[in-house]
């Protein structure tokens, strides 16, 4: 659709609306609800080098306004998802985002390497920021200098652009995305989800099998809001911005802010056509701004411009 | 086919101490073609709930273009709904996952359904098709108590009924296995669906000799197989990575398919 | 009310329910709604050692679930609030818990040295992460060693108990927790609001006028929920808690995560008689959880104990 | 003194495009004393969204039990009460803050009542407490076209009334400060409730040699003082520390009181 075109490394994209990992499989079941090569991309399911189960369920609980999630990355790991899930995803028009998991820097390197060769993934999501798995891989997500290492040995074995996925789960998000840049980033995904936890009000106990989980969902937007507007800043990186888009309202939000693309999660589950819907609704909300293409608006909240008066 | 649409209410009542039945219109029930499916129903317009709510279609008539859910009133999510006035209009999707396959049984023989509390809903579609096929049904179904019993009548109409209370104040005191067991009941395939021990019970002992389908229950996040929430290990391989989506390769299971 | 008295450092409640700083100014407006002696407590609003404006408007932003607010820590200074606000306050049957803010550790001192003379006040909560101030104050807040010193010297001049109130914004809020135990701290509160922002949809600007703010309400109870599980169990200090509070259930969910006492916050605004409704329902509660007083359950989630099963 | 009651719709009506009448039963009025006093509406029973908004009262009906509110559109709160019917409960708290100063003009003077959009609402109230009381009344008032034109009989029943609209559609072209000197109309005391740069340029005009009492608006939090959400500097000490809160020292004050 005119004006909603966007160029990012590695990335041609239709429009800047892509569904989030984890929050659409590897496509399969939307794809009997609508077509996939309408969306800008697709980032699918974290992939690791051996299959894994997960946690134990329940894996879901309702928060106000949002959700928290402890899948632990269940997948069928590296070799299914390059032989089967991928080529599958070949018959659509969309390119792939493929979200690289690991407990250690090799496991990373290893999945970076094997489905960076994959014809249709045209970049890789590094996620260091998974707050549901148990091993020593929180420090990947919260100590700059053990990203931009982590980025750097991914970036040398990778044949597409690399894009980090942070973790808001640190006091300081802008170190974080200046050492992943340092590192070698080719752009930033962000935000993943916060900590958080429920209890039954029954048992006491966690209503998580995993006890905490990752908070997504409209609760955690203006925390993401605050984050893309502090590192678009500080970075020259290109940023996909996500965390509780519901609406085509919301994406603008989030370009302003400084985001060039959005990914939505947890709305898929709500409306499974979200997606397609909010591609739809853009293309007048871009004209209403007065611009010619949605890129125009990255960053207006903090680039300098004539403001409007918008008082009645 | 899964569809996502806004369905207007036609009648909404409570049945039993806050347990409602609510019937519904829209082109849904045209998909709908198992009985033993649920529904994934956004109760509110707005956040709050946020996520869908997971309900089994316990009646479809689809010449009416009607659907109907029986519901427990329990967290927020059902209390919203029970607000709702026919009239006003709810977004459903559906029809979701598989369900009880009828064809497992044949003409002239007999099914056992066994139904614990809200479990009870979806065994009403599954005992009229049965029937509609000429197969005799027998209905065993357990709820804590006398106030929460429904559709009993129901149930009679299509075939033999027992009722089992955990406290007796209906029914036999005690839980379905018990009736199973005291009233000596012969059949030929069980069809069930509620709680989970009730579930593990019958598998246990009927499952070596019978054929035994099961629906299970689990938190859910999508409800068409996207989110990984409610995955369970199959039995073949209790702690390996192999798995079914009670969503959308459930909720109905044959016993000894899936690690209860 | 029997089964809800809590005692807690310098504190003896009436009941384990206080309103949060800043959310309740000093008082003078909810009098006129119900009577103030039927709270546990007060936790007056941040008191420095000059008079404070505070921010330029808009100072709140609503949000999903959520607010924010960026108010800027405005009072009327140490001079006034010692000899005008605490004095009439002093009419009511309740302790008060005095926030105490500032922008050097000298201002903290001075502002307890002061405060904590006052008969009425019966505890200190320093406000050491107060995330809508400019100067080098986030640092207190987030830098466990600088949190330690603080407390120390703070505690030095305290003539009551000091509650170090905890911010959500930091990469492990069990450093921080064990860093102002070691700091002398008495106990703690938590959370503090988590930084986020929101834009306009026509101009494209923060919505706020100090761009950012703090999040709260029930968006953000999810974190403080596992902030307070985590934090219980790693030091022994009680735990005010606070985040999203708006019934009687929530306070039960922040006990069995770890707290002794619940504040309440943003639910002031959405009903200003919410605390006295939640004192009046927490009995029945109780009881039905079958315990005979609230600090009972006081991290149940965690704590080892008959699981009650509840399955239908 | 403030209230917290679930009033009852009786009636809600678009008087105009997207402006909505809404009236409310319930014991509230009798606590409503003075004109220029809002009310803080919570629109929905859950979460979404959070906070209360505020509206001013535009009509109070004592011997009904009724009051009215008149507002637009505009975001979600506002849309959400929009489609409220009659019969449905909504929590309102109020009556809050301090309104326009009756006792500032006596019988037989002449008071010109300025109105901006939905600043005009609480103006209507006004005004009837004026005639009643033997002062003459000037209304102008001011929207942005003729489709969001409201209350202008009404209006007209009270006192002379004037029009402005910004596109020419309705009335004058232009501001109220155009009609205000077109016309050259002598008044002892102005109020005033709309836009900041509307209300502005009244205390710049007439503030010196009249009396000027303008009704502000600001985002709230909690509406009754407790928040420090809404607060102004005071004209006399404008980087200082002295203040006002919009909503309970206001939202009415005297021109050259608070900074604009
Ligand atoms: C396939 C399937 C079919 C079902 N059919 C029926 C039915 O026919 N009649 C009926 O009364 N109930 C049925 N349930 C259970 C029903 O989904 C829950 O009672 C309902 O979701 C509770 O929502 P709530 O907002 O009232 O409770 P809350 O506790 O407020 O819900 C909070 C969250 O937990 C989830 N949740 C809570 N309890 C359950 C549960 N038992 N199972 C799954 N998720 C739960 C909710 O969906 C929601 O996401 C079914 C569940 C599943 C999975
Ligand atoms: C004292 C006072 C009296 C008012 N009287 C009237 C009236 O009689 N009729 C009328 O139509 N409007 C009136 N307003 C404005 C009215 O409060 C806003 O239009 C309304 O809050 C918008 O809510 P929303 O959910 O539709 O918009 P949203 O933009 O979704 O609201 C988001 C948040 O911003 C706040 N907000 C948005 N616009 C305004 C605004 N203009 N002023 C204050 N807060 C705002 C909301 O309260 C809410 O907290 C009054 C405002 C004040 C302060
Ligand atoms: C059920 C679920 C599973 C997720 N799995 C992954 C994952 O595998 N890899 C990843 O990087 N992020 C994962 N996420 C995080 C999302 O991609 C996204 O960053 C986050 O949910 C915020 O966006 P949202 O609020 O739109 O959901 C998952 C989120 C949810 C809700
Ligand atoms: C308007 C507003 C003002 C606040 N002012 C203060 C303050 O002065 N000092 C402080 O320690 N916390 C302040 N807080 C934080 C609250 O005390 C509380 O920690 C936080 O809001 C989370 O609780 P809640 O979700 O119940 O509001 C303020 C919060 C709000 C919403
Ligand atoms: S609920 Fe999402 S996969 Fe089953
Ligand atoms: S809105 Fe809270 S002080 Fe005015």
């Amino acid at each position: 659709m005119k004006g909603l075109q966007v160029e990012l490394p590695g990335l041609s994209l239709k429009n800047p609306i892509m569904p989030a990992s984890g929050c659409f499989g590897f496509g399969r079941e939307f794809s009997d609800l609508y077509d996939l090569s309408m969306l800008g991309a697709i980032m699918i399911k974290a992939t690791t080098v051996e299959p894994r189960f997960g946690n134990p369920t329940p894996r879901v609980a309702e928060t106000s306004a949002g959700m928290l999630n402890a899948i632990g990355l269940q997948n069928p790991g590296l070799e299914k998802v390059y032989h089967v899930e991928l080529p599958w995803l070949a018959q659509f028009d969309v390119p792939i985002i493929a979200n690289v998991a690991g407990s250690t820097e090799e496991d990373y390197v290893q999945v970076a390497r094997e489905i960076s060769k994959a014809p249709n993934v045209h970049a890789l999501e590094l996620n260091i920021s998974c707050p549901n798995v148990k091993t020593g891989g929180i420090a990947f997500g919260t100590i700059p200098e053990v990203a931009k290492n982590l980025t750097k040995k991914v970036k040398e074995v990778s044949e597409v652009p690399v894009y980090v996925k942070l973790s808001p789960n640190v006091t300081n998000i802008v170190d974080m995305a200046k050492a992943v840049e340092d590192g070698g980033a080719d752009g930033l995904t962000m935000i993943n989800t916060l900590l958080g936890m429920r209890l039954d009000l029954k048992t006491g106990q966690p209503i998580l099998a995993n006890k905490s989980g990752g908070l997504s969902g409209p609760a955690i937007k203006p925390v993401a809001i605050r984050m893309i507007y502090e590192v678009s800043q500080q970075v020259s990186l290109p940023i996909i911005g996500m965390g509780g888009v519901q609406t085509a309202e919301d994406v603008i939000e989030y370009f302003f802010a400084g985001a060039s693309a959005v990914a939505v999660g947890t709305a898929n589950f709500v409306d499974p056509f979200v997606c397609p819907s909010i591609i739809n609704e853009l293309p007048e909300l871009v004209d209403r701004l007065g611009v010619d293409h949605i890129s125009e608006i990255t960053g207006r909240s903090w680039k300098t411009f004539e403001k409007s008066n918008h008082r009645a | 086919m899964i569809v996502k649409e806004l369905c207007q209410i036609t009648s909404q009542k409570e049945i039993a101490h806050d347990i409602f039945e609510l019937t519904l219109k829209g082109e849904l029930p045209n998909s709908m073609n198992e009985p033993g499916q649920f529904v994934h129903m956004k109760v509110s317009n707005g956040l709050d709930p946020l996520l869908r709510r997971p309900i089994s279609i316990a009646n479809i008539d689809k010449k009416a273009s009607e659907f109907t859910v029986i519901y427990r009133k329990d967290g927020r999510g059902t209390t919203i709904l029970s607000e709702k006035q026919p009239g006003e209009k709810v977004d459903v999707l559906g029809p979701l996952g598989h369900g009880f396959p009828v064809e497992e049984v044949n003409k002239g023989e007999t099914a056992l359904l066994v139904g614990g509390g809200i479990g009870v809903p979806p065994l009403y579609q599954l005992s009229k098709e049965l029937v509609q096929k000429g197969v005799r049904v027998i209905h065993v179904l357990g709820f804590q108590t006398k106030d929460v019993v429904f559709y009993e009548e129901a149930f009679s109409k299509l075939g033999k009924t027992y009722i089992a209370t955990v406290d007796g104040t209906a029914g036999t005191k005690g839980f379905v296995t018990d009736v199973i067991n005291n009233e000596e009941l012969n059949f030929d395939i069980i069809y069930s669906c509620g709680p989970t021990p009730m579930l593990r019970a019958l598998e246990n002992n009927y499952s070596s000799n019978h054929k035994v389908y099961l629906s299970l229950e689990e938190r859910m996040g999508c409800g068409i197989g996207a989110c990984f929430a409610c995955v369970c290990h199959t039995a073949d391989d209790p702690t390996g990575f192999s798995y079914k989506k009670v969503c959308s390769d459930g909720p109905v299971f044959k016993a000894g398919e899936v690690l209860l």
